[in-house]
């Protein structure tokens, strides 16, 4: 096997500076973290920036009018505005959420909120007979909350279907997307199959009938370019530990118009215009929606994501996840008694591969991985539906990120054929 | 000691002797802003009377703003100052004085404030340095805005 | 002004463990912080700890089978039985939230998803005759979320009143809480007058009639020694950054048998049981709250926050922030022109002293003692309703910890007869 | 190399050849239990015999458990184990056995587990090193436990 750097990014440069990756684990193997789809590793600039912050400039938000109070306030600020920018967004657009999860389920039960409001948030009511769409290859996090929202009013769910090869099965596209339905929610990029949706397809025709899109970014902000104005979605959800970022923040971009129509979802602290025993008034946005004491140390941390991911460049991310992906699909694919589940080829396809063994369940082969330092996933990965399609009830999943090298792909590689061996399940057997 | 700058002696006496305060009439519309971080109000009317053959449009001149207000120092010197200054000129003068003293407000202390424009409001420069009492500052302001579209859109209503 | 330092513990070392507190603010004046009723400092414990989580065990908790994810979800779990001992309870019925406001909209929002569900969740359900009775001295977080609950779900809001000094009315007791009343929601301690609630006796009255108890504790878990079990509440919150942890934090605790009976709010992975396209369902608390890739780090950094706090004891952080309570009540309290808004007394009462200075707003004195240093906040708190009791618009705030001493009251007090010389307020004029 | 200490010979030999798969009547209750992680499945039926005069209670003696899969070589090989173990024994001996099983599983690899008590399924202690996999390792025992409360209750219902 050869194994040749790409040259957009210097990964071994890159490496250095995340602590961690330096560790060892099951008895002193060198650590090989194929896992960055479910969480990234974070660079020492990210963990300074937040330490920093809480040294330095710790106070609460928005809530005070002193020295430490306006210099933290400030820092959360222009972290709002720098990871607006990050996406090609405006500051005022970008709303802090602790993970994409709670963005999914913040424009979910705005929804609700809305049907059971007046007038003045018409644009968001659903009720029996109107219809969200969603597709067969979401993560939970953008799949159960709809089937929510379907429950609490009425309203009917329906999806798009995969295609063998891990695609959309858009031939259903007009007969789905419908005058009756009200929002599309789908992936930018599946977490499983590493399939990039045709998401300017799908947005053109949702809003030739009048629906709302709402894209889930989790896998594709953290490594492609996204310009939000490209993409022609409406909101855009995202986690900042899946980009180099702290736990415990993520993102829902919207649409200025559509966030200052919309209902807020967490109540509380710094979101309300006037509050009477009897009933209150809202903020505007994005106030309006970040209830509570927020959490600006990892606005912070995820700004300093934003800033390291910018210098080394989305592009040259995306170069360099594509050459290591195809170089996966290429010997990951070729091995006897494997099938990798998603598109064969690296086109409109991220650096996501699951994969299944014949004769090994999954949990099998990532357990002989694990014991050689080599970290997948193993399961649905938060995708049972999808699995279901597929019928299979676990894929071993290898997913990659920049500070990844094809050195990484080979001991992938390695692993695969020695749980084959393992397991006596070596091809011929 | 830094208070000085920020809480100049035209300040303390806007806030101490405020002009214009109190509510009045004639008044063609009126406009009740809350800042919700500390709860301070305003009520702040205007009255405008149209330039010779126009309706009520930017031409028009501001004869009269009064208010009610409850707020800390730079709030209530902000709006006693903001009517001395707006009352007699015309809705565009106005409007571009109510911008002139926005940007000043987000200049975080580096604006150079032009007298001849802002006069008395120049003196308030000191407060752009500290983020949480710009809202004080640009509360009657933006009541005083808030208020002005009303006239203008009350007239378009009428004439259509 | 004598100055003598409270005996149980050693805040001068104490404060030598919290980096920020050596910073100067305003021109090189040492920082008098006296604003951790908004949010407390860090001692350094806690950020190591985070660091450390990061830089040898980050990945994803709860959804991988390799080693760092189980290093990962260890710490985590570990964090959750360090947190659940702290206030007396048992790990699994611990829930970790982002803050105290999403702890309290979880309740609601699980009371409305019962509302809209079948026979299963009957104990949480609500509608048009059942009553929600709070005070009038809550903090939005803990009103507003009711209101909303209100409004979404036909139920009728109702209130306890506060009287002149600072304290529940109870007299209404009896009236309020009866049998249309479905859960009594209270803070422990006022955030603004600093009252500490007779929990106990409301509870009882609360129980007697079949209603829940939804305690507040953002500003008592902090100060004092909470046990849940001899509180008598059914469910308790609290914010991690309040009490020397992170941001992004915060905790839900309820009665076992009460976690198992309620419904999700924020619905994604890691809280599911099987998931079809049509339907899912639910995995058991505390897992079935927690959707999404949880804040395992902050996670550990409260754990860390609460040993901190543990190793000095709360007993003894109550006695130090009671001997400061004390002679802050009595020095604030003998200035003229300077009114206490709030018990008189250290009785049944915690460390957090607002007042209003005639003629003078609370801006313009919070301004001059941030000119000197001294950080306070001023406004309504977040407890708008309980400002208009009192017929003030803002009041100027002083909120203690244990890194506070007497001399940073002394600070205070000076501060205060510094604004009154600026604006020439000073008494007699 | 630690597979070895995780996957023995054992282990591996039920996994390749598990013992009384496949569903079979008569039985007196059929539980369903689903892995959230990893959508692995059992689904599995009990038989229980009174003894002499009772009903079915503790004392009755577990006459077949049987049992369809889906899963991990540890969630086969365990449930394979654990029919072995249990068939024939009255469900008080069998409770004890699964609560041994259950207190190995979670002894973080330092259990030393009694073969007496448990034979075959002592081989799992490696599987309680691994967090991940103990689910795996006593999916079958949950199932186990399930259906025989099931049949319990069925008894207690009847009798009332
Ligand atoms: C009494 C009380 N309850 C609730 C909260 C809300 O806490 P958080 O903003 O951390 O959610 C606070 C603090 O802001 C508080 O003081
Ligand atoms: C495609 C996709 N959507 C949503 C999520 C949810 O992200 P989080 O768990 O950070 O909320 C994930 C990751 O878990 C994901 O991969």
């Amino acid at each position: 096997m050869t194994t040749r750097e790409p040259v957009r990014l210097d990964a071994e440069a890159i490496r250095a500076d995340f602590p961690i990756l330096a560790r060892t684990v099951r008895d002193g193997r060198p650590l090989v973290y194929l896992d960055s789809g479910a969480t990234s590793q974070k660079p020492r600039q990210v963990l300074d920036a937040e330490r920093e912050f809480y040294e330095r400039h710790n106070a609460a938000v928005h809530r005070g009018a002193h020295q430490l109070a306006e210099e933290a306030t400030d820092a959360y600020e222009a972290a709002r505005a720098t990871i607006a920018a990050f996406i090609g967004a405006r500051a005022d657009e970008v709303v802090f959420t602790k993970n994409a999860t709670e963005a999914v389920n913040l424009v979910a039960y705005a929804m609700s909120n809305a049907a059971t409001s007046g007038q003045e948030y018409a644009r968001f009511q659903v009720g029996p007979g109107d219809e969200i769409v969603v597709t067969e290859m979401e993560h939970h996090a953008n799949l159960v909350p709809w089937q929510e929202l379907c429950r609490r009013t009425g309203a009917t769910l329906r999806w798009f279907s995969v295609t063998d090869q891990g695609r959309l099965d858009l031939s259903e596209l007009t007969d789905l997307v419908n005058e009756r339905t009200r929002l599309v929610a789908l992936a930018h990029q599946s977490n499983v199959l590493g399939t990039v949706n045709p998401v300017r397809e799908i947005a053109a025709r949702a809003h030739e009938v009048g629906a709302l899109v709402l894209l889930d970014g989790a896998q594709s902000v953290p490594h492609m370019p996204v310009d939000v104005r490209e993409l022609d979605a409406d909101f855009l959800v995202f986690s900042g530990h899946k980009m180099l970022g702290p736990n415990g923040i993520g993102v829902l971009w919207g649409r200025p118009e559509l966030l200052a129509a919309m209902p807020p979802f967490i109540t509380g602290g710094s979101m309300i215009g006037v509050v009477h025993m009897e009933q209150s008034s809202w903020a505007d946005p994005p106030q309006r929606f970040e209830a509570g004491v927020p959490m600006a140390p990892q606005a912070v941390g995820l700004a300093a994501a934003c800033d390291y991911l910018s210098a080394i460049g989305m592009d040259n991310v995306l170069a360099h996840e594509r050459e290591i992906t195809e170089y996966a699909l290429k010997h990951v694919g070729a091995l006897p008694g494997v099938r990798i589940v998603g598109p064969a080829d690296a086109e409109a396809r991220g650096a996501a591969i699951s994969f299944v063994v014949d004769d090994i369940h999954a949990h099998d082969v990532g357990q002989v991985l694990d014991d050689r330092g080599v970290e997948v996933r193993v399961g649905h990965h938060c995708a049972w539906p999808l699995h279901r399609c597929y019928k299979v009830a676990a894929t071993t999943r290898a997913s990659f990120y920049l500070y990844n090298t094809v050195a990484d792909v080979d001991a992938l590689v390695e692993g695969i054929q020695a749980a084959q061996r393992f397991f006596g399940a070596a091809p011929g057997r | 000691m830094q208070l000085d700058a920020m809480y100049q002696e035209i300040i303390l006496d806007h806030y101490r002797n405020p002009h214009n305060k109190g509510l009045r009439d004639p008044h063609n519309a009126e406009a009740h802003h809350i800042n919700p971080t500390c709860g301070d109000e305003v009520t702040l009317r205007v009255a405008l009377t149209p330039s010779n053959g126009n309706g009520i449009d930017g031409s028009a001149t501001i004869s009269d703003i009064s208010y009610d207000s409850m707020g800390c120092s730079i709030s209530q010197a902000s709006a006693s100052v903001m009517t001395d200054l707006l009352i007699g000129r015309t809705v565009d003068e106005a409007m571009r004085t109510a911008d002139a003293f926005t940007e000043l407000m987000h200049s975080k202390g580096q604006g150079e404030p032009d007298e001849d424009v802002l006069e008395d409001a120049a003196a308030f420069v000191g407060v752009s340095k500290y983020p949480a009492r710009i809202k004080c500052a640009l509360l009657a302001w933006m009541a005083w805005k808030d208020a002005t579209a009303q006239s203008l859109d009350k007239e378009k209503e009428g004439a259509s």
